[in-house]
């Protein structure tokens, strides 16, 4: 029985304290590695002393293909404000596919990710090789350096905090002119497609 | 409620430079679940161990934490010992604090932060880590020897002398592989015929052993001891039974302007041939592709325009009409022992390497490669063991020798040392200097590489008794002048460039890995290098292994190799596949998939990404016994654990054993409090 | 496809006859070549001797130059030339700084956007329009018996990263036009060794030394003549091969590969600037006019006979 | 529709099916009927107002369905291909379900109408769009006139690049406020005819991948899920965004991700079970820019 | 340059190779053992004719003739010009030339080469014979772009001298490299 849904500590930081300037920010980056090629990487990356940010925390896993989408949206759910996906480069699957799957897999979801308006640039996708300690060191300094120019992810983490519609939780956000009223989400023809409730589309019965 | 040890090493001062272990420890030690939490100096020596179990039976744990090194490294360690304290070893987990923790962090402070919520992650995993018992999968005690040369030869007696059942399969007409066409070995210059065929005879009379020539293994299918493998056996046109090698059809064969592939092309053999005189079966074969008579049949002729090989055979032993069969063998161990080939230097190269052009593109009649020289050296080559060159048949006066063709050479494409070139041009030198002692042997070579026992001493005596002349410098250019073969090369001891007229001129080419090695690679599952030689699983600790379970490599297949390290590897392979016959059952990782079939619809999207095939449906059927849908069942037998088929299921009715998505989501959750 | 010429210093001085034979066997194609305006001397292995950037900033003056004249490719014929102008692309697309380099020292812009031509590319890509215009001549073609020893030199083919368009070490772009022009090429060794190039005024024993090993390997691969497609080689192996001692061997006249195509395409041989030679071709024409001659009596008189032989079976029939 | 009924009734009498899935005049426009007896036949019609995606009956979890025995079903061009998704996922037997197709010159965007609408640029639903399926092909039998092309409307790829154009932060403010208005009710799961799983991963508890309070977080990790589940199968029908009671334009997501699965593997949802969804298949030389 | 494991297969295709005391390969070994000395007291780097046939051919993908170019223009650059004179004079000539007229003249080029080199017979006797088959342009061609020639010259020259000055100071201290007896190899830079 798992003892809670989260663990209650004082420590825990509020998801939606956004107060962190960017300059001291330290992004945490959650990385999800397969056992055989990565993390393999990452211990020779640690043999050979190459040094890195403490920002990462490695969840090992048999295979890519083990990684679910939604192991990433509970890891940026759970407070990470960028995630790595990393394994071993194709053809060299110890379970010989694994990581053709994840390919597939992953090609679609940050698609979807982006179009859903999660920056791609929080997400790092690699082939890593048991032998390229070297790159892991890059690939993890690489991510945090760019997930700490784009600064915390509050935006995800304050989602649970706008619980109720009632208060517009979203006035404080000067919605782009474009986005949602006027026609800049419907094309030229003045068919206002998104606002307007609650036809959606237009055809809901 | 879990019980749960946590244990943090100092692993000497490895850890305990970066990481403030004692602050850990006692951070873990108010860690909801956790009931003891202990630092020590090194968890994994015996001590340490000692902490584990007493901890085990003190406090009646239900997990295990150690924070310590990689698991790569001690997860076994730490398991076994939980296992003799009588704790489920499935439910001891390693944070790893070492390699992903102190070793690549200098501030202390992070260091600590970092270990602390590191274990904390795998102690939430271990709350839901259940107990599992190692999978028992029966072990076929019959092993599968790939390529008959030495290394396949050794390692087939030596499995069969163990007492088990060997299935070895040869490409060519006859086993012996290239060691059968060299004339003398190094470093002792005994015949190589003499001390291989009596191994070849052996091996073809041994009750255990199944002898399969002229064969490729098609498909492999199936894990570690229940391997299923496909031999296709290349129709022969020759009735093994039948035929008790007399030889006539070679002699009637009207078509005899086949280039011997045995003598590398110096002499001609016919379409029905056996390769060499003491070929092991002695029992020819039939080139379709050169046989006239198939050539009439596949261009459509009616009538058949050869058949004098069936016509003088008195038992009747030939027989057009065959074509190739398959045979299925139950296997539980391969061996790999497929050898080696040499680099030909010539202008169509396979992907990443080039040719010489400098030497000519091999189109220089006079400029051969080892291999051509040891059967003119070979009694039973083409010119009977006499000195004479390819061109004009005539005694070369003078023969130059040129080392490092191809090898250390990463412009070609090969940057790797072949290793067995040095020692056997010391040998081409003295085997010419035996048969024309008033011959000039010169040798332009970079590095003299002769390590093994007794092989200085070897090249040694090729330079100070046989009179080699040994020049310090790499060759530049090799083309034929008139009925001279002229080689431009520079002596870097006495600085000056040496122009030699030479009669024949010997490459010693780089050792490549036999064409074809790339698919059976791929047949096997196991990983190769960029220069087509197949990986051992550690290059130290695993040198025979590979990462596939059950495949060993013997000889050249894995790196360039000479006879003795061949047999060496050969025998340890035997040694590997005999310990895993030794016992009826194979202990297998229990990380193996489950499906819940209360929530499974049957969409077997699992079953099209399992890349062992593993899944297979199962009816479920209703009161009355009539099958009212499917669902899917992991076989834990094939299951290899990778947990792709957990992942493409979207109403999550599969687990993975090990990786449950309740320990994903509670290693997730734990860094909620970061 | 504007096709800029680029002739270098040595066209209009030591190798003139290469200039005369290529504008001949141009307009005989109807190939359009147009000279690049106010060209400057590509500085050859003196520039590139004393300084890399000065070595690539010559060669891509004139490459600016037929940028702004529209050209997209530049023909140029000599060797060296060619070498120094293709290095200097190269030098420009790889060489982090070059491309901002160069422009800033020439003063004028520079887009690197024309790729540069040797005259065996050119060549090899016309063959077929030779080999038909060779097949259209009706009289006996007398270069059917010359056998030639086709001569790269080292800068058409070194170094492969600029030059690449042949096999560095076994080349055969030149053997191609030597067969389509019905000649026969030879196979030999030192196609591809260096004749001495430059050394031709300041150091002349080495370029005897070397013309002389190159010259008699021709003729021991039984070759009739040397084709030659570098000025500078052709000046070693033609002007110096007076100074060479032979040792009593006849001399070995060296073509350009322009006089070959000309030759073949019927052209006179006044147009092609033979008599510049210092070692005489006329011998080596003669000796093959007289051999197409009697190549051709021979032939004529096979036909009569068969000719003969029908006519008489049909008469028995 | 007389072609329509009189094959119905052909069926029903020969006993090669127990029910016909059609759709019938209702108080508001057309409405699904499950025709058993030969007599009811007449009922049946097929014109602009039938927007419903008859497939969705088909799920075998629909026990009340499936005890009416073998089934005939009505299906448009986008029905087809849903039913092509269920057979592709071994949830139906072909032989087991005959499909009457029927010639679709598009539906109404506002079907909820006394009369079918004349279909212009302005009442044509967006779903008919570009729409390749006109005249189903794997069906067993086709009925109706030819029909003309659908007018051309406000097309979903306008309003998806509409979409693309803006920042990454636009996006999410414009879909915060669009999912914050989900009550995570699950309607667009019951009309959608490929959401067929026995108990959804929404209702896992152990462990709760996908929180159910209906507060954005939890909505963003449903409709993630939902669109990820449905990418590559998705045959576009609208009937999920027409069935959302809040109006949440899910089309759009739909699209979107149609677009993904054709610019990265060349795959269009396609009529033939046979041809396999591309997320479970893959190709050694799959688009990798995006890895490092 | 450290791939260099001294093999000789440059010095053995070197057409120059005999007539050089230091051919390629000893030239690769002096300049990895930074002995700017033995290499510059020596005329073997400017025997070289840049005919790239060590660079195409080495096993280990070094480029002895950029390596030898860098070299030339490094003694250049230190003044301790040790070229055999009349090779400095031809190319002196060369480049004067082209500085003049934009194009070099054959005649232009001897003539300059002779005072230069003080070979003042060199070729004389064939000078005729040149002229018969109109080889020998007197009129040298003059071209329009003469100044921009001229300043590119000069542009090339200070961005020389500019990369240089570093490199000169080092220089400045006499035989830097050359401190140590006969084994001064290891007080690399």
């Amino acid at each position: 029985m798992s003892v809670v849904n989260q663990p209650q500590r004082s420590g825990e930081r509020a998801p939606d304290d956004s107060g962190r300037a960017t300059a001291e920010f330290e992004p945490r980056i959650t990385a999800f590695v397969c056992n055989w090629c990565t993390y393999t990487g990452a211990d020779l990356a640690g043999t050979s002393r190459l040094h890195m940010a403490s920002n990462v925390r490695i969840i090992r896993l048999p295979c890519t293909g083990r990684i679910d989408h939604v192991f990433i949206v509970k890891a940026f759910e759970r407070g990470a404000d960028g995630v790595i996906v990393s394994g071993c480069h194709p053809a060299d699957c110890h379970y010989t596919a694994g990581n053709y799957h994840a390919r597939r897999r992953f090609g679609v979801f940050r698609e979807l990710l982006s179009f859903l308006g999660v920056d791609p640039e929080r997400l790092t996708f690699s082939w890593v090789s048991a032998s390229e300690g070297g790159k892991w060191a890059d690939v993890v300094n690489e991510t945090i350096e760019r997930v700490r120019r784009l600064g915390p992810f509050d935006s995800y983490h304050g989602l649970a905090g706008a619980a109720t519609p009632a208060d517009d939780p979203f006035a404080r956000f000067e919605m782009p002119a474009g986005a949602t009223g006027g026609t800049a989400a419907a094309p030229a023809d003045g068919h206002d497609a998104a606002s307007q409730a609650p036809s959606g589309t237009g055809d809901a019965s | 409620m879990s019980r749960i040890g946590v244990f943090i090493c100092h692993c000497g001062e490895n850890i305990a430079r970066t990481v403030d272990c004692g602050a850990v420890a006692e951070a873990l030690r108010e860690h909801p679940g956790v009931v003891v939490a202990e630092d020590y100096k090194y968890m994994c020596s015996d001590p340490g161990q000692q902490l584990i179990k007493k901890a085990i039976a003190d406090n009646d744990l239900t997990g295990v934490v150690v924070c310590a090194c990689s698991p790569h490294m001690h997860e076994k360690t730490f398991r076994r010992a939980a296992a003799q304290a009588g704790l489920n070893p499935f439910v001891v987990e390693m944070a790893n604090i070492r390699e992903h923790c102190s070793w690549i962090h200098d501030d202390r402070g992070e260091a600590t932060a970092k270990a602390i919520d590191t274990a904390r992650t795998i102690v939430e995993k271990v709350k839901h880590n259940k107990p599992l018992q190692t999978i028992r999968i029966p072990v076929t005690k019959r092993a599968l020897v790939i390529g008959g040369g030495i290394a396949g030869i050794q390692a087939a007696l030596d499995i069969a002398d163990g007492g088990h059942e060997v299935v070895l399969v040869e490409k060519e007409a006859s086993i012996g592989g290239h060691m059968s066409q060299l004339s003398e070995t190094f470093p002792t210059l005994d015949c190589s015929q003499c001390i291989l065929t009596p191994r070849m005879v052996e091996a073809y009379q041994h009750p255990r052993i199944k002898l399969y020539t002229w064969s490729e293994v098609e498909k492999v299918d199936g894990y570690i001891g229940n391997f299923s493998v496909t031999i296709r056996r290349k129709a022969r046109s020759v009735d093994e039974d039948l035929c008790n090698g007399c030889g006539d059809c070679q002699a009637a064969c009207p078509s005899r302007r086949i280039d011997s592939e045995f003598d590398a092309g110096l002499s001609r053999r016919p379409a029905i041939y056996t390769p060499f005189p003491q070929a092991v079966p002695n029992m020819p074969v039939l080139d379709r592709e050169h046989c006239t008579l198939f050539k009439g049949r596949r261009k459509g002729l009616a009538k058949d325009a050869c058949g004098k090989c069936k016509e003088t055979c008195l038992k009747g032993a030939i027989d057009y009409d065959g074509q190739d069969t398959f045979v299925t063998e139950e296997i539980g161990a391969i061996v790999v022992a497929t050898g080696f080939q040499l680099y030909d230097i010539g202008r169509e190269q396979p992907a990443g390497l080039k040719g010489y052009g400098e030497y000519g593109y091999g189109e220089v009649p006079d400029v051969i490669d080892g291999l051509q020289f040891e059967r003119l050296a070979s009694a039973s080559g083409p010119t009977g063991g006499e000195m004479l060159r390819p061109s004009d048949g005539a005694e070369p006066k003078t023969v130059v020798f040129v080392k490092c063709v191809g090898s250390r050479d990463p412009e070609k494409g090969m940057s790797y040392c072949s290793k067995i070139c040095c020692m056997y041009t010391a040998k081409h030198t003295m085997l010419y200097k035996h048969k024309v002692h008033d011959g000039r042997a010169v040798v332009f070579y970079m590095d003299i590489r002769a390590a093994g026992k007794g092989y200085d001493e070897f090249s040694r005596r090729a330079i100070e008794e046989d009179g080699a002349e040994y020049i310090r410098g790499r060759v530049s250019r090799i083309f034929r002048d008139g009925d001279k073969v002229k080689v431009w090369g520079y002596d870097t001891l006495s600085h000056r460039q040496v122009v030699v007229d030479a009669d024949m001129v010997v490459l010693a080419t780089a050792v490549r890995p036999q064409p074809g090695i790339g698919e059976l690679a791929q047949k096997l599952s196991v990983s190769y290098d960029q220069d087509g030689f197949l990986n051992e699983a550690h290059p130290k600790l695993r040198p025979v292994e590979t990462n596939t379970a059950g495949v060993y490599l013997a000889g050249a297949c894995q790196a360039p190799r000479d006879i003795p390290e061949s047999v060496a590897m050969a025998g340890a392979t035997a040694a590997k596949v005999l310990g895993l016959f030794s016992a009826d059952e194979l202990e297998r990782d229990p990380s193996v998939a489950l499906v819940d079939e209360r929530t499974c619809i049957g969409c077997f999207n699992c079953e099209h990404v399992c890349p062992y095939g593993a899944i297979e449906h199962r009816d479920v059927c209703d009161m009355e016994g009539h099958v009212c849908g499917h669902v899917a069942y992991v076989n834990p037998g094939v299951c290899q654990g990778c947990g792709t088929c957990v992942a493409v299921c979207p109403s999550k009715s599969v687990e993975l054993a090990g990786f449950t998505d309740d320990q994903v989501y509670a290693e997730i959750n734990a860094l909620a409090g970061w | 496809m504007t096709l800029a010429y680029y002739p270098g210093c040595s066209m209009h001085g030591t190798s003139r006859e290469y200039e005369e034979s290529l504008l001949a066997v141009a307009a005989a194609l109807e190939l359009g070549l147009t000279e690049i305006a106010d060209w400057s001397c590509c500085g050859a292995s003196s520039a590139h001797a004393a300084d890399h950037l000065l070595g690539v900033a010559l060669p891509a003056r004139n490459l600016a130059l037929a940028e702004a004249q529209g050209a997209d490719e530049v023909l140029a014929p000599c060797a060296a030339c060619y070498n120094r102008l293709s290095g200097a692309v190269h030098a420009v697309a790889e060489e982090p700084g070059m491309a901002a380099k160069v422009p800033e020292v020439l003063g004028r812009a520079f887009a690197n956007s024309v790729r540069v031509l040797s005259i065996v590319e050119l060549l090899q890509g016309l063959a077929p329009v030779i080999e038909e215009r060779v097949a259209a001549r009706l009289e006996p073609n007398p270069l059917e018996h010359l056998n030639i020893a086709a001569y790269w030199g080292c800068l058409l083919v070194r170094p492969a990263a600029i030059t690449g368009f042949d096999d560095a070490e076994r080349p055969t772009g030149m053997d191609d036009v030597i067969s389509a022009c019905s000649a026969n090429p030879v196979s030999w060794n030192m196609a591809v060794e260096c004749c001495g190039g430059a050394f031709s005024v300041s150091r002349t024993s080495s370029v005897l030394r070397l013309s002389r090993a190159i010259i008699e390997d021709a003729r021991h691969c039984g070759a009739d003549a040397i084709l030659a497609a570098c000025p500078l080689c052709h000046a070693n192996l033609d002007f110096r091969q007076s100074a060479m001692s032979l040792r009593g061997e006849p001399p070995m006249p060296v073509l350009y590969i322009t006089q070959l195509v000309g030759l073949a395409l019927g052209l006179p041989m006044a147009a092609l600037g033979f008599e510049r030679h210092f070692v005489d071709t006329q011998p080596l024409f003669a000796r093959l006019a007289r051999e197409a001659e009697k190549a051709a009596a021979a032939a004529a008189e096979r036909d009569a006979a068969k000719a003969a032989r029908a006519a008489a079976k049909a008469g028995a029939s | 529709m007389s072609e329509l009924q009189d094959t119905a009734r052909r069926l029903l009498d020969e006993g090669l099916v127990q029910v016909v899935i059609g759709w019938e005049e209702g108080p508001r426009g057309a409405r699904p009927v499950f025709v058993t007896s030969a007599a009811d036949c007449e009922r049946l019609i097929f014109d602009a107002r039938c927007v419903h995606n008859l497939a969705t009956f088909l799920n075998p979890r629909r026990s009340q369905i499936t005890a009416l025995g073998k089934a005939a079903v009505v299906v448009k061009g986008c029905d087809a291909k849903a039913v092509a998704g269920l057979l592709r996922e071994a949830q139906l037997e072909r032989a087991g379900i005959v499909l009457i197709g029927v010639r679709c010159g598009g539906v109404a965007g506002e079907p909820a109408t006394l009369a079918p609408p004349a279909l212009s640029a302005e009442t044509v639903s967006a779903r008919c769009w570009g729409c390749d399926v006109r005249e189903p092909e794997s069906v067993d039998m086709l009925v109706g006139e030819a029909q003309p092309e659908p007018p051309v409307t406000a097309d979903l790829d306008e309003r998806v690049a509409a979409l693309d154009a803006l920042s990454p932060a636009e996006r999410f403010a414009f879909w915060t406020k669009e999912l914050s208005r989900c009550t995570q009710c699950y309607a667009c799961r019951q009309a959608c005819p490929l959401c067929c799983c026995e108990r959804c991963i929404v209702e896992k508890t152990e462990p709760q991948w996908i929180e159910t309070s209906p507060h954005p977080r939890g909505n963003f990790a449903w409709h993630l899920t939902r669109a990820q589940h449905l990418a590559g199968r998705c045959v576009g029908c609208g009937e999920c965004e027409r069935a959302c009671p809040v109006g949440i334009p899910l089309g759009l997501i739909n699209r979107k991700l149609q677009q993904v699965v054709y610019e990265l593997y060349g795959y269009t949802v396609s009529e033939d079970p046979a041809v396999p969804a591309p997320i479970g298949a893959y190709a050694t030389d799959d688009t990798q820019d995006f890895i490092e | 340059m450290a791939r260099c494991y001294q093999c000789g297969k440059c010095s053995a295709g070197c057409p120059m190779g005999a007539e050089m005391a230091l051919p390629p390969h000893d030239i690769m070994r002096l300049t990895i053992a930074n002995d700017r000395e033995r290499l510059f007291n020596d005329d073997s780097l400017w025997l070289c004719l840049t005919c790239e046939t060590c660079s195409a051919r080495c096993p280990n993908d070094v480029d002895p003739a950029r390596v030898i170019d860098a070299l030339r223009e490094l003694a250049a650059g230190e003044g301790a010009e040790h070229a055999p004179r009349n090779i400095r004079a031809f190319h002196e000539s060369f480049l004067e030339q082209i500085r003049s007229t934009g194009r070099l003249s054959e005649v232009g080029l001897i003539m300059q080469y002779k005072l230069r080199s003080g070979a003042l017979l060199q070729d004389v006797a064939v000078a005729p014979a040149m002229l018969r088959r109109g080889k020998l342009p007197l009129r040298p061609q003059r071209i329009a772009g003469v100044g921009e020639v001229k300043a590119l010259m000069a542009a090339c020259e200070r961005e020389r001298g500019a990369r240089a000055a570093p490199a000169a100071g080092g220089a400045a201290a006499p035989g830097a490299g050359a401190t140590g007896g006969h084994h001064n190899g290891e007080d690399a830079r």
